[in-house]
């Protein structure tokens, strides 16, 4: 019967992923696929967001679900692989999955969007901060709630050339996909700036290198006034810590990945005075405290990476279901473009290209080894 | 079987396991809030895990002792290996060929698109694994770098369609042909190394293409890769997902068959018999004329040409490529296939890389582990069954029937 | 006439060690010579420079084969020597231990035949008969050496004495018309030695030369046409079995009181 | 002129952390003709049972010289007995397998060792506790050559020299040369051939495992991926030197430290790894025996 069923639909052909957003009855249970790296050496960054969703979609449930249809969460593993994370979307796709919070890493989320766009389906990101994401024009099913590179590195290059005044910069990144990203952009946005400032050196360095002295000197002998590191927290502090061993005084400006209270535990006193990008702090807001609460009591531990971002990711697509009153995707596509939604970031809707408005960067200075924001 | 000393010294070993693993195993800190967790059930398992591997092991050689002894004094005959003989007795493995090969026909048709997916991801690495087996299993050139021919494919097909629009049939023989250049280019100084030496340099050169990948970013995009690679076209028609997925399934059906096909016919040639010759002994080889440097070259060219063009196919199938794909932890796991399988075996490796593919996917509970069990299945392997599940079978000649009656009067 | 071999001055150094010393050699065709030697006179090493498996310090491999020109064997490969027509076995059998015997006897005839890659994918005619032609050639030599009944047992299950015999037969099979014998008597029975005997004696009836280097002085004097005697790379003596049995240098450095008993 | 100095002394740093894990590879490559692959990931277990160590120690309340000290006692074993342990495991069994057997069944040690460390303890990187305190007399020098850095140089240079006397005088260093010549040959005589080569991958673990923790106190953070790339440099190294010799290795690993750290601060460091690799590359195919090893021949 099945394989029956099947071939009419090869028969039938194209509607066979198409008829998966028209509209559920609703009975149906709606569907969230949660995607991204869940085991391996990346989980840490892929957990907290199905913890997110769980306890988002927890309350949504508890109060009779979405206009009377209960929620359930598909859970997946993308391990942070592209080549995984199409077999991910691929199955999320086959389980007829409604709308997918994900995928974690920008190098999967570039591999499983076609897969989802294919199928009508909205994707939302807490965490790929790739710019071409959003701005190629290529995903129009794809949204997210983190700003992207090239905002977080126009945040760092106007602060280094406007609050602290530095002439001379140097650029230094982990040559992985994030740092390298962003340090481009870094570059490029310090050479627009009309001779204010100078990229004095543009380096990679070698993730897991036993050694990073020599990069050090080389910034010493730039003469570089400040750093701009694009990566994340590891090798941050081991360039900081090697910079301050050496008794220089350079400025150590980093992004996101280095916002993380990691990095002052691990590079201690040589942490401080260290400025870094991350979204604007939030802790004040109630949606934020209710969340940071729940995980608290229910896993008895801090959350973890974009947290925050995916809280907001889920609220934004429950709403958005909720207020379409269906799960057809253009109807979803538009309440997320016109219609502002509470989340841990404030009241926020995304623009034409799915960026969200209203979440952005801003500074912080590591000072009395905390991250207190730069006003 | 197991005597009472047997248990003794099995205690011992637990005991030192107990001893070796306690940092590691029981004990964990987290240095920046200070707090110690003690895990001593951890320590439990290990001493039950490794007493059990121990005793295991130990029956294991007794019975393999015991068997050779009564072999050797000729009360049973060596047991023919059941790989053996499901490929060599007719009657076992026509109806075992049709009903596998019926199974892989409907398997679209039957599962869901999902299914059909992950079953296109194992059949490349069937084809993977059959292409490195030309040179680990049958040529013994151990190459730890395969994974460089395979990204030579993978971004040959991004570039050149990005750049001149080439399609995927353009580029699949394209593919395998530069990624065979590669092969040649690399393997014309190194070849004549020895075999550790060698492994180590492909490792090296693996490392190389990877590192060139992530780093040159006016040639290859850098880390963040290239992507909206598209889909192998049908006549020009637009597919969908579903159809796409099934359309790459049979595709790699018929890749598979191609493969088996010129791997079984290279093996049984003139050309198989020298790369067998090579793996036993190069001096002698060499001197019975034949050319070392150039029969390792051919293995090594067409090796890589396998995976260059699956390295296409992978492209083509993500729709995505970046230098992350491409690391030596992909080449260990070909490798893994090919020592799971049995060097040289064609179904052995067809076998094993469904199991190490296939199962981390349905048992995505243990993907945790799967390193882990690579790891060890390689050790393992290694230790108690270096021929594989299946083992390499003895090819036959058809004798010319002018000779044979001579040869009956034994 | 040209000798088919003649070896002119050979030298070979290991780092300060020299292991041959301007030997001088000659074989004629259709001749069967002897090398002899006590152990580490440097004979196997001659072997390894005039097959190609070490590169000679110094001296000339000239090598003549019947009715063509003069050729320099130095620097040759390996196999390049092999298809000059110059065969060898081995002193410590180098089989192809998990081939079998008709496969290992195969493998000899490599050089001689010439399927590619395309060639073993598509199988064509001619690749085929080539394929046909291989199995029936090396199934005559296994006739001739005795080890045709065997043809489908791996090589490193049969006997001690087959295995020596096996190599022989894989040496035969590249067409050479010079074979190079690295003490094929070793671990030989009486019975193994004088089959041997036999047939290395048919092979040279077959238009075969003959190079032989052998501990067993019964072999060694009833086979020679002609003995070269090295010890420490040099050469002390040379001449028929005759001369060398008198020849006091040899009895000295060499032979010792034992001459009469060989 | 000081940016050479500077250049010189990182170079240096990097060459004696690199000679620390490569004599283990060389020793191991002299005695038995194997690539220890699971080399790199002794080192890695040497610093994680060496933060884990200290850690305790100190929230027990220990002073820093016992900390130091029990520390290094402890990494030193355990990795010893996780060398010893490997070496019985996986590559006794293949003692006359083809060669390529062992390095197969080291490659997999050495996942296996990476992620069992990985699920036993965590994949974040881990802060290691500074167990070399910046010295005052230090201070002056402190742009050129940090404390950690001179520790690290003087550690190397005593290990070395220990190692070499053990070689060369004792009666354990006398059996090890003599198994690495000819291990038939050592048997007949009466030399315990098992037992020189648990010694010998005691030794080299044990050396690993100091490395493993100096290395961890100067960067002041792990994870259970360290040893691999340190394991390739230090291979490297072992090999450029001439593999299966120990001046050797030390020599190569200051020439590839050196080589790296000029090549980082005159050229880039973008292709550090690509430089150290097309180095190994180069090495092997024009002087495998590398600068001090010597061409063996084969026997026919």
């Amino acid at each position: 019967m099945k394989m029956h069923h099947k071939l009419l639909t090869m028969i039938t052909a194209a509607a066979l992923t198409a008829g998966v957003a028209s509209g559920a009855m609703a009975a149906d249970p709606i569907k969230i696929g949660v995607a991204g790296a869940h085991s391996g050496d990346l989980a840490s960054y892929g957990l907290p967001t199905v913890k997110a969703a769980e306890l988002v979609i927890k309350d949504i449930n508890a109060k009779g679900g979405i206009n009377g249809a209960k929620v359930e969460l598909l859970v997946e593993d993308d391990v942070c692989k592209p080549e995984v994370a199409t077999n991910t979307a691929t199955k999320l796709v086959s389980q007829k999955v409604n709308v997918v919070i994900g995928h974690i890493c920008s190098g999967a989320t570039k591999a499983a969007l076609p897969i989802y766009r294919d199928a009508g389906v909205i994707v939302m990101s807490p965490s790929a901060t790739n710019p071409d994401l959003t701005q190629s024009g290529d995903y129009p099913n794809f949204y997210r709630t983190i700003a992207s590179d090239d905002a977080q590195a126009r945040t760092e290059v106007d602060f280094a050339i406007n609050n602290l005044k530095v002439k001379k910069i140097a650029v230094i990144h982990d040559k992985g996909d994030y740092g390298k990203g962003l340090a481009e952009f870094a570059k490029k946005f310090i050479e627009q700036s009309g001779g204010k400032a100078e990229v004095v050196l543009f380096e990679g360095v070698t993730p897991g290198a036993v050694d990073y002295s020599a990069v050090v000197q080389k910034i010493k002998r730039s003469g570089a006034e400040a750093v701009i590191f694009g990566g994340y927290h590891p090798e941050a502090s081991k360039i900081v810590t090697q910079i301050r061993k050496k008794r220089m005084k350079t400025t150590f400006i980093s992004d996101d990945g280095v916002k993380d209270d990691t990095f002052i535990k691990v590079a201690g006193k040589n942490a401080e005075g260290v400025y870094a990008t991350g979204p604007a702090d939030v802790s004040s807001n109630p949606l934020t405290k209710k969340y940071r609460d729940k995980h608290q009591k229910a896993y008895k531990a801090e959350p973890g990476a974009f947290f925050d971002n995916a809280v907001a990711a889920t609220l934004a697509l429950t709403n958005a279901l909720a207020k379409a009153g269906s799960t057809d995707s253009a109807a979803i596509a538009k309440v997320l473009h016109t219609q502002d939604v509470a989340t841990p970031f404030g009241d926020i809707r995304f623009d034409k290209k799915g960026d969200a408005i209203g979440v952005g960067f801003s500074m912080y200075q590591v000072k009395d080894g905390k991250y207190v924001q730069v006003q | 079987m197991i005597s009472f000393k047997d248990i003794q010294k099995g205690l011992l070993v637990s005991l030192w396991f107990v001893f070796l693993t306690f940092p590691l195993m029981v004990i964990k800190v987290n240095p920046i809030e200070r707090v110690i967790t003690w895990r001593w059930q951890n320590m439990g398992w290990v001493a039950l895990g490794s007493f059990c591997y121990y005793l295991a092991t130990k029956i294991y050689k007794a019975r393999k002792l015991a068997r050779q002894q009564q072999i050797k004094l000729g009360l049973i005959k060596e047991r023919v290996d059941w790989g053996q003989r499901l490929l060599s007795e007719r009657k076992i493995y026509l109806p075992v060929l049709i009903v596998v090969g019926l199974g892989f026909l409907i398997f679209p048709l039957v599962l869901s698109t999902y299914q059909t997916n992950i079953m296109v991801t194992a059949l490349m690495y069937v084809v993977l694994g059959l292409g490195l087996n030309i040179v680990v299993g049958v040529a013994g050139l151990l190459d730890l770098g395969y994974v460089a021919f395979y990204a030579v494919g993978a971004y040959s097909y991004a570039l050149l369609n990005m750049h001149y629009g080439l399609g995927f049939w353009t580029v699949l023989p394209i593919g395998g042909l530069l990624a065979a250049s590669f092969g040649i280019l690399l393997g014309f100084p190194v070849l004549r190394l020895r075999g550790d030496y060698l492994a180590i340099v492909t490792l090296g050169f693996g490392e190389i293409i990877r590192l060139i990948l992530e780093n040159w970013n006016s040639f290859s995009h850098g880390p963040s890769g290239i992507s909206n690679i598209p889909r192998p076209g049908f006549l020009g028609l637009h597919l969908s997902l579903g159809h796409s997925i099934t359309y790459m399934y049979y595709l790699m059906i018929l890749m598979v068959l191609f493969t088996i096909f010129v791997v079984n016919r290279l093996q049984n040639s003139r050309i198989g018999r020298a790369w067998f010759a090579l793996r036993e002994d190069e001096i002698a080889c060499q001197a019975m004329g034949i050319d070392k440097t150039r029969t390792k070259l051919t293995a090594f060219a067409l090796g890589a040409t396998w995976a260059g063009m699956v390295g296409v196919i992978f492209a083509a199938k993500t729709t995505f490529v970046n230098p992350a794909s491409f690391t030596f932890l992909e080449s260990a796991i070909i490798l893994c296939i090919v020592v799971l399988g049995g060097m040289g075996s064609i179904i052995g490796v067809i076998v094993a890389a469904l199991i190490l593919i296939l199962m981390p996917e349905y048992l995505r509970a243990f993907s945790d582990y799967r390193m882990l069990v690579f790891g060890a299945v390689l050790v393992i392997m290694m230790v108690f069954r270096p021929q594989g599940i299946i083992a390499n079978v003895r090819r036959t000649y058809k004798i010319p029937d002018a000779i044979k009656p001579k040869l009956s009067r034994k | 006439m040209e000798p088919l071999l003649n070896i002119i001055g050979l030298t070979m150094d290991f780092g300060g060690i020299r292991a041959l010393d301007s030997l001088d050699l000659r074989v004629r065709h259709g001749e069967i010579v002897a090398l002899i030697g006590p152990n580490g006179a440097g004979k196997t090493t001659f072997f390894n420079c005039l097959t190609g498996i070490y590169k000679p310090s110094a001296g000339d491999l000239l090598l003549t084969p019947p009715g063509k020109g003069t050729r320099r064997l130095n620097g040759l490969k390996p196999n390049k020597v092999t298809q000059q027509g110059l065969a060898r076995t081995f002193q410590n059998i180098r089989l192809f231990p998990n081939m079998t015997v008709l496969e290992n006897v195969m493998i000899g005839r490599h050089c001689r035949t010439r399927a590619k890659v395309l060639g073993a994918i598509f199988r064509n005619h001619k690749t085929v008969l080539e394929e046909k032609e291989i199995v029936r050639l090396s199934l005559e030599i296994l006739e001739k050496i005795g080890l045709a009944d065997m043809y489908d047992e791996f090589a490193k299950n049969l006997p001690y004495g087959a295995q020596r015999r096996l190599e022989i037969a894989r040496a035969l099979a590249t067409d050479p018309f010079m074979l190079l014998l690295d003490e094929p008597a070793a671990g030989m029975n009486p019975q193994e030695t004088s089959e041997l005997d036999d047939l290395i004696t048919t092979i040279r009836d077959d238009g075969l030369s003959i190079l032989l280097i052998e501990h067993d002085m019964k072999l060694v004097m009833s086979l020679s046409d002609y003995i070269f005697v090295l010890d420490y790379g040099k050469k002390i003596a040379e001449g028929t079995p005759e001369e060398i049995r008198n020849n006091p240098a040899v009895i000295k450095a060499y032979l010792g009181e034992d001459i009469d008993n060989a | 002129m000081d940016y050479f100095v500077e250049l010189f002394f990182s170079g240096l740093t990097r060459g004696s952390i690199y000679a620390l894990i490569a004599l283990g590879y060389t020793m191991v490559y002299g005695i038995i003709g194997l690539i220890n692959f699971a080399h790199g990931e002794i080192y890695m277990i040497g610093a994680f049972t060496a933060l884990i160590t200290s850690t305790v120690l100190s929230i027990f309340g220990f002073p820093l010289p016992a900390i130091v000290i029990l520390t290094l006692l402890a990494s030193a074993i355990w990795a010893s007995a996780y060398g010893f342990t490997v070496e019985k495991l996986a590559y006794q069994p293949l003692r006359n397998a083809p060669r390529l057997s062992p390095l197969i069944s080291a490659i997999g040690m050495s996942m296996f060792l990476q992620n069992y460390v990985l699920l036993a303890q965590t994949s974040d990187f881990l802060p290691f506790p500074a167990l070399i305190p910046d010295f005052d007399f230090m201070e002056p020098y402190a742009g050129f050559i940090g404390s950690s850095d001179m520790v690290i140089l003087v550690t190397t240079t005593v290990v070395m020299l220990l190692l070499t006397w053990l070689i060369k005088f004792t009666r354990t260093g006398k059996a090890m040369r003599a198994t690495a010549q000819d291990r038939k040959m050592a048997m007949l005589v009466g030399i315990n051939v098992d037992n020189i080569i648990s010694i010998t991958f005691v030794i080299g673990s044990a050396l690993a495992a100091i490395g493993g923790l100096l290395i961890a106190s100067h960067i002041g953070q792990i994870n259970f991926y360290i040893g691999f790339i340190a394991g390739i440099k230090a291979f490297t190294a072992a090999v450029l030197g001439g593999i299966g010799s120990i001046p050797g290795a030390v020599l190569g690993s200051f020439i590839l430290g050196l080589t790296e750290s000029f090549a980082t601060g005159y050229v880039s460091s973008d292709y550090e790894d690509v430089f150290a690799f097309s180095l190994l590359v180069l090495i092997l195919i024009f002087r495998p025996a590398g600068i001090l090893g010597k061409a063996s021949i084969e026997k026919v």
